[in-house]
């Protein structure tokens, strides 16, 4: 590594970061780029990229480490330091006022002035200079809201060029584009680096990555695999190194025994706010006694997906039926009293209200039914002992039912949900990431607890960015990929993570007639 | 578990305030009895011509340089013409409080005489008076109710305040040029309606064409708005307002003298309470009528410290007695005016003019009296 | 023996809310402490009558206890819709409106005692929540802002009243703007002689245990509180947030109307209220006070009524005019409310006890 | 009905309007700016209200207008750096932060007025001054132009000309582009290196600067003394214009207007047979129909691109 630290535009040092919740995002992970080119920075959903760009964009501090730009040690404690560094950030949610003008927005902060007035006219010149060296076609008067959102990426490449930015941070550029922007993103990435820019491109697209990058970095479970030349490796190569698995779980579980089909969904597509289609005709069973996994990337769908079948995202086209009823126009509550539970994968906006009790955010789902009212009133000892009983039960650290659940660890919090939504005994539940952040000793318990509910006969949708998680724990499973079934995998035991790997990446699909057998009731 | 113990605490609560009932009503009677056997010895030497010592019981705030300001000028006249010790108390204008501050008052040993007005304190005072026998009452601007025999511990004060609007009206009505005169009232309530009622009828008397605008603003406070209703009026061709509006009123006059119209001035004479801080102000004041609280509780309290006065009756005090009338015109009113004025008052002295009022009148009433003038 | 324990740290949150109160009450106290000293020239003898004049006679008590009946209203009234995290000011004119409706049934309508006051005090809860529904209806269905738009509300509900009280209420021979008097089959009776202390309180201390139970022991109550919480999770939960909003604010408007009744039954003779009376927004400070509990409620409504008696009690025996109260309110309310005030304090004292932890652990 | 109609139609009707108008619009570009920013105050009212006792009590003291109008806007900014503090630093809720600084003012005006006029109804007994009115050469002489734009209080035409100077500052200068960044995306303000907080600061004290002239207006302009709540709900009016008004200054000087002319009508309906509450109630009534009007627009929009359901 030191040999050709010369070239070295950035190095980043024995990074290591801790989150106050204990979590490690980062252990000396070892981060080098040169001068000039563009450099992917690959890894599984939490295996520590977007921790390492805000490391170096100066929004979080590290732990230990340091980092060289052209060989100097620099601090950089915020934002507005890693900008004046050269440092530029393209974030995967736009940081734009919609109602402003792109020039406004591209001049924000770093005012041009005319006496003390703003320099409008100035400021299209400034934008239209930028756009004109970079090649890039935008109008500086439209407003931000009137934009495409390949549009707006441009806008905020143009504003972190403005700033001076030698090196620019693009977190999955390419995840909310169309297939046509993205080819007119890379022709102006191409031009950048051809000026002298480095790029710094977070993705989970092997074939983008192996489109336009020069050098790649892999960080598997918050280390640096390793960095090579993207051309010296395939595909394949990339996929096996971020998606290996350091320990293999023992997840004690008997084979599936399905039975009847709980959850139908056929022919169901979405599409965002922007216009695009995230899910595209996709159609599944899910039967009672499985454990049925929906593995991806994120941002493939399966946030959609999981918001349509608990009821949270109306739906046009296509038909979703728990137990034989269509839900597109029932309530969330009537949805649940099919006897459906759901763990959401934002657990402190949707499955808790922090100030209030354990004992309150346990019974959130049932407080309305008659069984716990009495008169009017609730029944006071019978939630009392359901609750302790479920703390018990469900092994929650705490100071007793009365404590807010704000004061528990992320673990305990999860156990919290877990506990509430299968006590219920649902024939139905879909878990959606029912272990991120959360510390090993909650998630194996949690992962548990799902076992356990499939041997009690629910049906279960499993959704997991973590692929350990998901290969041991489903007894079947399918991938999607661009809101589309990429493979279905009816025995789980025979899934090689290269082969799934593939999948994910979009790399292999499987035919229709292969994905077909998903539906067990024609 | 939890639950009974919150039942607990409940039911400690409801004990306690019960508990609190009980004490209540036993200290309640001791302090009672403690307060009379003060007021007895009180009495005992009142009669030996003593200074008195008087509480003013406002139940409202001052400043408005009208009828509250006009008491409380009272009360200065007590100490410097009588030698009385005073104590003027507001009792704003939240009703909740009148009672205890009354009661408060009632069992002050220091008060010889508590003086309280306006037809809002009539019902609270009859029903203190008979609590506290031994203390003397002075009540103005209405009466308790003497039936039965009640109420022998208290002097009602009266003013025939259509009386002196009447004479506002005839002054008003012969100083406009357009024909048109104005009246701003604070809110729409009885007495305000009363002084409406003589204002018409006498702008009527002097001029059977007159029109008056009537107008309210709604509260007692909002000058700014009583200034633009003002300005309505002037606009719609006014050129005398009558305000009968409070601190509002400040308003009223205000506008006129912005546009070089004349006001009539409410309760005290306001162009001397105007002369030295803002002499424009006071030059737009035609006239004011005037209900001299100030001058009728002195003269109350003087024949109370000279052991005259008739407590258990009640006194209706109009033109004839001074206390009410117009205060002092501004000097471009002609003399003919202020004779022609005069001709009317001695008729309603004489009593062959008879001022109408709003008492008793119901709103359709009354409406009916604004319709008659109404351009 | 221990001479220090280690607590949980719920304890020392809940310990920490009640320093903080007392700071925050001390600070406001000290505040009004030192404008007194600067406005009067007997200082001791305004701050004698000031916090010892209540509790000097039975009656001044009384005028304590008897405010505390509105006040204790208005808490609780607030309290409901602060649960449910919406800022609806018009409890205020609720409160106004409820004091209408009972003073229509209280004297249109004969009845025999006891039920006529009832009845009438619900006429009064029905007119509260006329007014209250229609800033969440708006809200509800439109996203209107509900603090604009039940600020104009008061103001309709108070010329509304007025128009009422004077076209079909009015007594035409009370000297003054107000309505015939009440029959005493529909009046509170005062149950402390010499006092105004009327049946309503009685009433307050039953709504004050009615209301906690509707907010903590059924379900309406958690639909309520968590939806205030976090909407997103009441959705997800499948609790119908649009609804819940607006049973929040039907509830919040029916004490509020109820608190206008019993006022008006018990301290008046006639209705004659030409003004909002100041309660909803008294209640907003009492809510504060409470941290939205109604357990709470009558104590916060305690401490205000003894605060504002003190006051009225000092300017009839000082020369301080009471209005300073005011002052001392607005700075317990920032102050209560700043979720950073003291928190510096409070997080040492979270690090010091789990240091504490893990000594007595080792 | 005629007189009515006649009066709507004269100069000095349009006069009043443009009168009535000058302390709502004060306050409204008060909201204005403190809203773009992402901030509610609705503590104008309370703000108002002491600088209205303020500017008269300064112009006593200091014997000059001027010095008295500044004096109000001294506690104006004052008053905004309260708020500031309370919301931004204690973290209150800003809602609740107005609503104390309302219930502070209506009561400690009048503790204050007492205790330096030993008066609780009005400042009669200060000697206070008010700020000039001024007629416009060449305009004054315009028929009927003139006397409807000319003679109004200066303070009448620095709140037009704040409709110019809000435009400016909003869209105009750096700090205006940083206001409307923070209110619409404080993330995106906090990435290039902007201080959100200073910014909210800034806009609190314009705010309270706007909203003290607009008290100032009551006190030194409108009136020429103060009395007690003399406000009058003109700041929540002033809140209910601003939720009228667009978000631009232009907008809310017509929503402005509407008020000041609702109210304007209110005082000459007057003399007409209609009970008087029932006119009373035309600006309340007004606003909450605009209101609801302006929602459903605005939801409409919402829907089309999107964002809600």
């Amino acid at each position: 590594m030191a040999d050709n630290v010369a070239d070295n535009v950035l190095v980043m040092e024995n990074i290591t970061k801790v989150y106050p919740n204990g979590f490690v995002a980062n252990k000396n992970v070892n981060f080098s780029v040169r001068k000039g080119e563009i450099h992917a920075l690959v890894g599984e959903n939490g295996a520590g990229k977007s921790t390492l760009m805000k490391v170096l964009f100066g929004i979080e501090s590290p732990d230990t480490g340091r980092i060289l730009l052209n060989g100097k040690e620099v601090q950089i404690s915020n934002p507005s330091s890693a900008i004046k560094y050269g440092i530029g950030m393209v974030h995967q949610h736009f940081m734009l006022a919609p109602s402003l003008t792109v020039a406004e927005n591209m001049v924000m902060g770093i005012e041009p002035k005319n006496m003390f007035l703003f320099d409008f006219a100035k400021a299209v010149q400034m934008t239209q200079d930028v756009a004109k060296k970079y090649n890039f076609d935008i109008d500086p008067k439209s407003h931000v809201k009137d934009l495409s959102v390949g549009q707006k990426q441009k806008v905020e490449i143009l504003k972190a060029l403005m700033r001076g930015a030698q090196i620019l941070i693009l977190d999955e550029p390419t995840a909310v584009l169309t297939p046509q922007e993205t080819t007119e993103l890379f022709v102006q990435l191409k031009e950048l680096k051809k000026q002298g820019h480095t790029i710094i491109f977070i993705s989970h697209k092997l074939r983008e990555i192996k489109e336009i990058c020069d050098r790649i970095t892999i960080l598997r479970d918050g280390r640096s695999v390793g960095e090579a030349e993207v051309k010296e490796l395939s595909e394949q190569d990339i996929s096996n190194s971020m998606v290996g698995r350091n320990v293999v779980l023992d997840i004690q579980k008997t084979p599936a025994e399905p039975k009847e089909t709980i959850l139908s969904v056929r022919d169901l597509s979405a599409v965002n706010k922007f216009g695009k289609t995230t899910l595209n005709h996709v159609s599944f069973d899910v039967r009672r006694g499985e454990i049925f996994g929906i593995a991806g990337v994120e941002g493939n769908g399966q946030s959609e997906l999981a918001e349509i079948i608990t009821g949270l995202r109306p739906y046009l086209k296509g038909s979703v039926k728990i137990k034989n009823v269509e839900i597109q126009n029932l309530s969330i509550r009537k949805i649940r009293e099919l006897k459906t539970s759901h763990v959401p994968e934002d657990r402190m906006t949707f499955g808790i209200a922090g100030d209030v009790s354990i004992k309150e955010n346990l019974i959130s789902d049932r407080f309305y039914k008659k069984e716990y009212n009495h008169n009017g009133l609730q029944k006071a000892k019978m939630i009392n002992e359901e609750s302790d009983g479920n703390i018990q039960e469900y092994l929650v650290k705490c100071d007793g039912r009365e404590q807010p659940i704000r004061m528990l660890s992320g673990g305990n919090i999860q156990k919290v949900v877990v506990a509430r939504e299968f006590s219920s005994n649902p024939d139905f539940i879909l878990v959606d990431q029912p272990t991120r952040g959360i510390d090993v000793g909650a998630t194996e318990f949690v992962r548990k607890q799902i076992v356990k509910l499939r041997d009690d006969g629910s049906a279960i949708i499993l959704i997991s960015a973590d692929l350990n998680e998901v290969m041991e724990l489903s007894d079947s499973l399918i991938v999607l990929y661009e809101g589309e079934i990429a493979a279905y995998f009816p025995d789980t035991k025979n899934i090689t993570e290269q082969e799934m790997g593939e999948y994910m990446l979009g790399i292999k699909k499987m035919s229709p007639e292969e994905t077909g057998d998903v539906i067990h009731e024609k | 578990m939890k639950f009974g113990k919150r039942l607990l605490s409940a039911i400690l609560v409801l004990a306690m305030s019960l508990t609190f009932v009980l004490t209540g009503c036993s200290s309640e009677e001791s302090q009672g009895s403690a307060a009379a056997s003060g007021s007895t010895a009180q009495s005992g030497t009142e009669k030996a011509g003593k200074k008195l010592n008087v509480a003013i019981l406002l139940n409202g705030t001052l400043g408005d340089k009208a009828f509250f300001d006009s008491a409380a000028n009272g009360a200065k006249m007590m100490e410097s013409e009588l030698g009385c010790t005073t104590k003027v108390i507001e009792m704003t204008a939240d009703e909740t409080k009148w009672l205890p501050a009354l009661t408060d008052a009632s069992e002050n040993p220091d008060y010889d005489i508590i003086i309280v007005g306006t037809w809002q304190m009539a019902e609270k005072l009859a029903q203190i008076a008979a609590q506290y026998p031994d203390k003397k009452y002075i009540i103005f601007d209405s009466s308790v109710d003497y039936k039965d025999g009640k109420c022998k511990n208290v002097y009602s004060i009266e003013y025939k305040q259509n009386e002196c609007s009447y004479l506002a009206g005839v002054a008003g009505a012969l100083s406009t040029k357009t024909g048109k005169i104005g009246f701003v009232g604070g809110m729409e309530n009885t007495v305000i309606n009363d002084f409406l009622v003589g204002y018409i009828q006498g702008a009527k008397a002097a001029n059977p064409n007159i029109k008056v605008l009537t107008s309210y603003v709604g509260n007692f406070t909002d000058t700014a708005h009583a200034k633009e209703l003002t300005l309505a009026q002037i606009n719609q061709g006014a050129d005398v307002v009558f305000q009968a509006a409070s601190n509002a009123g400040l308003g009223v006059i205000d506008g006129c003298t912005a546009k070089g119209k004349f006001v009539i001035g409410v309760d005290s004479d306001q162009a001397l309470a105007f002369q030295s801080s803002d002499p424009a102000k006071a030059n737009a004041v035609l006239t004011s009528a005037l209900k001299r609280v100030d001058i009728s509780i002195t003269k109350a309290v003087k024949e109370a410290q000279a052991g005259t006065l008739k407590f258990g009756e009640a006194e209706t005090l109009g033109l004839a007695d001074n206390c009410v009338g117009l205060g002092t015109y501004n000097k471009g009113v002609s003399k003919d005016v202020q004779d022609k004025v005069t001709e009317f008052a001695e008729k309603i002295k004489s009593g062959s003019i008879k001022v109408d009022t709003a008492f008793g009148k119901s709103t359709s009433e009354i409406e009916a009296v604004k319709k008659s003038v109404r351009p | 023996m221990k001479n220090k324990q280690s607590y949980s740290s719920k304890t020392i949150e809940n310990r920490f809310e009640i320093f903080r109160v007392i700071v925050a009450i001390g600070i406001s106290l000290l505040v009004a402490l030192l404008l007194i000293m600067f406005v009067s020239k007997q200082p001791l003898n305004a701050l004698k009558w000031f916090l010892a004049g209540p509790i000097l006679t039975m009656r001044n008590f009384g005028n304590v206890l008897e405010l505390c009946i509105p006040l204790t209203f208005g808490g609780l009234s607030m309290a409901v819709m602060l649960q449910c995290s919406q800022f609806n000011m018009a409890a205020e004119g609720s409160f106004f409106l409820g004091g209408l409706g009972a003073a229509i049934i209280a004297v249109g309508v004969k009845m025999p005692s006891g039920i006529h006051a009832i009845v009438a005090i619900l006429a009064g809860a029905l007119f509260g929540v006329v007014l209250c529904i229609i800033p969440a209806i708006l809200k509800v269905k439109w996203k209107a802002n509900e603090v604009v738009s039940s600020l104009m509300l008061n103001y309709i509900a108070l010329f509304f009243g007025s128009y009422i009280l004077q076209y079909m209420l009015m007594d035409p021979d009370a000297g003054y703007i107000a309505s015939h008097t009440f029959p005493n089959s529909a009046r509170l009776a005062v149950i402390i002689p010499r006092t105004g202390v009327h049946m309503g309180i009685f009433i307050a201390i039953i709504m004050v245990i009615l209301t906690y139970l509707f907010l903590y022991r059924t379900k309406w109550g958690y639909a309520i509180r968590i939806t205030g919480q976090n909407e997103n999770f009441a959705k997800y939960s499948g609790i119908g947030v649009g609804s819940t909003i607006i049973l929040s604010q039907v509830v919040g408007g029916a004490l509020a109307g109820m608190g206008g009744a019993t006022q008006v039954l018990g301290m008046y003779t006639r209705f004659s209220w030409v003004s909002l009376p100041g309660y909803g927004f008294d209640g907003i400070i009492i809510s504060i006070l409470a941290k939205n509990n109604p357990k709470f409620v009558p104590l916060a409504a305690f401490f205000l009524a003894y605060l504002r008696v003190g006051a009225d009690i000092m300017s009839r025996r000082s020369d301080v005019a009471p209005e300073v109260v005011s002052i001392i309110q607005a700075i317990i309310v920032v102050l209560i409310a700043g979720k950073m005030f003291l928190d510096t304090y409070k997080h040492k004292m979270i690090v010091k006890n789990s240091q504490r932890q893990v000594k007595e652990e080792a | 009905m005629n007189t009515v109609m006649a009066t709507i139609f004269s100069a000095s009707f349009l006069f009043s309007v443009i009168r009535l108008t000058t302390p709502i619009l004060l306050a409204a570009l008060a909201a204005l700016i403190t809203d773009r920013a992402g901030v509610m105050n609705i503590g104008l009212e309370g703000i108002m209200l002491c600088s209205a006792l303020a500017g008269v009590v300064g112009s006593a003291a200091f014997h000059s207008a001027f010095l008295g109008l500044v004096f109000a806007m001294v506690t104006g900014v004052v008053l905004g750096l309260v708020m500031a503090y309370s919301a931004l630093n204690l973290k209150a809720d800003i809602i609740l932060v107005g609503i104390a600084i309302n219930l502070m003012a209506s009561g400690g005006t009048i503790f204050i007025l007492y205790s330096i006029c030993g008066d609780k109804g009005n400042s009669t007994s200060l000697k206070s001054l008010t700020m000039p009115s001024v007629n416009i050469p060449l305009i004054q002489n315009i028929p009927v132009l003139g006397n409807i734009i000319s003679g109004h209080n200066l303070l009448t035409y620095i709140a037009f000309l704040s409709v110019f100077l809000i435009w400016l500052l909003l869209y105009k200068t750096p700090l205006g582009l940083r206001i409307r960044v923070v209110g619409e995306n404080p993330n995106a303000a906090e990435s290039v290196g902007i201080n959100v907080r200073k910014i909210q600061y800034t806009v609190l004290v314009i705010s309270g600067i706007l909203a003290s002239i607009g008290g100032a207006y009551m006190s030194m302009g409108y009136m020429d003394k103060f009395s007690r709540d003399m406000v009058a709900g003109r700041g929540f009016i002033a809140l209910a214009a601003e939720a009228l008004g667009t978000g631009t200054p232009v907008g809310i000087m017509g929503s402005s207007l509407i008020f000041g002319a609702a109210d304007a009508l209110a005082t000459n309906l007057q003399v007409l047979d209609i009970p008087v509450q029932f006119v009373q109630m035309i600006p309340y009534a007004l606003t909450i129909v605009g209101l609801i009007v302006y929602s459903i627009s605005r939801n409409k929009k919402e829907k089309k691109i999107g964002i809600s359901k």
